[in-house]
């Protein structure tokens, strides 16, 4: 009966980081989400995947980097992060060169896993 | 489920993202600068034509106007804002930005 | 149908507050509920009632809080994307809100659909 | 000696028209620089063709349509209009589909006077 | 050299703002001059002082202010895109000014240089 | 004539477009999210070679770090905001937005 209200909300995100703030203000509101027991999951498409890239140090442009934030996601059991393998292939990366344990699949996979969704964000 | 596209092809690569995760089906609706997609005999035609042998495909036409794009690919529909919220009614929504 | 609406881009700069606005009128129209337009990103921008377009153009800000104060639709600034831009209670139109992320939660969850308008 | 301090200014218009303002904010630009008396061009490239595209009706998205002002630039000597020729082919476009006289170069004349320019503006 | 900026996007929301920021911290630091920055499109939103962004992060207003107090140099706000953003008077921070494009055209004359940041 | 570029290659033609009107031995610098053209063995990497043979080409170090972008197609140098600042010197501008 609780189940009933549990929604799929599915964040997509597709900006890299610091040159737009959207990858960072979608980060906070997945934060959020996460507190209500929602049935949540993250998408890296496209240039998003840069979000989670290793070894970012934004000292030198003055604005606070937030990768590893994405490895907290894991403590706000916001488990089911997924990477476009293509958007991968297309940017020289592999998974190693991401910060978080995520799943790779191909877009079929995950277009299946969108037309599951209640809500969709993109960021 | 309904997928809107709001930016110019050519200028932003969310035709040719969404396009890559679009299901059999799945209703495509172009709006705002997305509209110049669907004008026939520009370089994304073929890949609007590719489109509508598996998925039904709208464009909302005040946009249309407002750009003054006209001579669609064949195939594509117009509706107007009434038509967006039918089709909002019928499916959920994937707004690729 | 209960619909919520996301708005991510700022007024005029961006197209997005045109369409959802237009979407929100002919939703209304045919008899849906319109819940709340909830505004981040740039899209806090909106509520400033500080903007004063020309006389030919249309009002954004204004328009917004008409939609509250005659149709019940909230207009919802989140908090922390509202600070880094400067919206705040001394510039908000009197239909606007501002709040936090947990509303937009809120939202999500309460309607059939959540529409996100931006760029 | 007066010439002496006269600027080639060059505006590049980018984007698609309505989507959002650059297009229009850029041409209020245009039209108040035009009393300055610097050497004024104005190039249209990529979706920046799209501004001038004949039988714009906005009335239906309710946003002022502003591509006839760009009929008035004649009227405030700005007389170089430009238009890029790929641009157009690749829209499916050609010159009779545009609201202003203009003339359509290739990419390196378009590159060649780009470089004669003191200050350039893209929109 | 005698420098120009031209700034198109608003802050916090496109890294311009910072670009921006930046070079003109360089330039004055390599001994040039730079003359003013001026504010378009949505790059208006850069001057209101109503900004409040989290302790630990910039805040780019006051950024704008300082460097207008410290090297005098000029920030300036189009007037056109000002009003239509709802930036005025009442939310200008002290070291910046509303104006009209004329003075930018000023700006592109009496240069050596006109940069532009923007998205 | 210096040319930037802050925006990415996969989701804006800002760079396609440069490249067009682009004339030899004009430097081209990438800055903020154009960086991630430079990086070595991505869809862009040709390009970039082919930039090379009659242009040089720069990337802002303090956005390469911000990203992490790192094994740089080989013949691009890396300049900090010192850098960018004596480019505009020598130079005139060109910002592709």
């Amino acid at each position: 009966m609780e189940n009933e209200h549990v929604k799929k909300i599915m964040h997509v995100m597709r900006h890299a980081p610091h040159g737009t703030i959207y990858s960072y203000e979608g980060l906070e509101m997945i934060l959020i989400m996460a507190a209500y027991e929602q049935d949540l999951s993250v998408v890296f498409i496209g240039d998003g995947v840069y979000a989670i890239k290793k070894n970012q140090d934004t000292a030198g442009i003055g604005i606070k980097g937030f990768a590893k934030t994405f490895m907290a996601l894991d403590g706000y059991d916001v488990e089911k992060l997924y990477v476009d393998r293509v958007s991968l292939d297309e940017r020289g990366l592999s998974e190693e060169d991401l910060l978080v344990d995520v799943e790779v699949l191909d877009s079929s996979e995950i277009g299946a896993l969108m037309n599951e969704q209640d809500v969709i964000i993109h960021h | 489920m309904l997928h809107t596209i709001n930016k110019s092809p050519f200028s932003s690569d969310s035709f040719d993202t969404c396009i890559r995760f679009l299901q059999p089906g799945d209703p495509v609706l172009f709006i705002e600068d997305g509209v110049y997609a669907v004008q026939s005999g520009n370089r994304f035609s073929s890949a609007v034509g590719g489109m509508l042998h598996s998925n039904p495909v709208y464009a909302l036409k005040p946009d249309l106007d407002a750009r003054g794009v006209s001579g669609l690919t064949d195939g594509v529909e117009t509706i107007d804002y009434d038509g967006f919220v039918d089709l909002v009614e019928a499916h959920q929504v994937n707004s690729w930005l | 149908m209960k619909i919520g609406i996301l708005l991510k881009e700022g007024p005029y700069n961006h197209q997005a507050a045109d369409t959802a606005y237009r979407f929100v009128e002919a939703a209304i129209r045919k008899g849906h509920t319109v819940d709340a337009v909830f505004l981040y990103n740039d899209g806090v921008n909106n509520v400033t009632k500080m903007m004063d377009p020309p006389q030919d153009d249309r009002h954004i800000a204004a328009r917004w809080d008409q939609l509250h104060k005659a149709r019940g639709v909230e207009i919802l600034a989140c908090i922390a994307a509202s600070k880094r831009r400067g919206i705040c209670d001394e510039v908000l139109i009197e239909g606007g809100e501002i709040t936090g992320l947990g509303t937009l939660t809120d939202i999500a969850i309460r309607n059939d659909r959540l529409l996100t308008f931006g760029d």
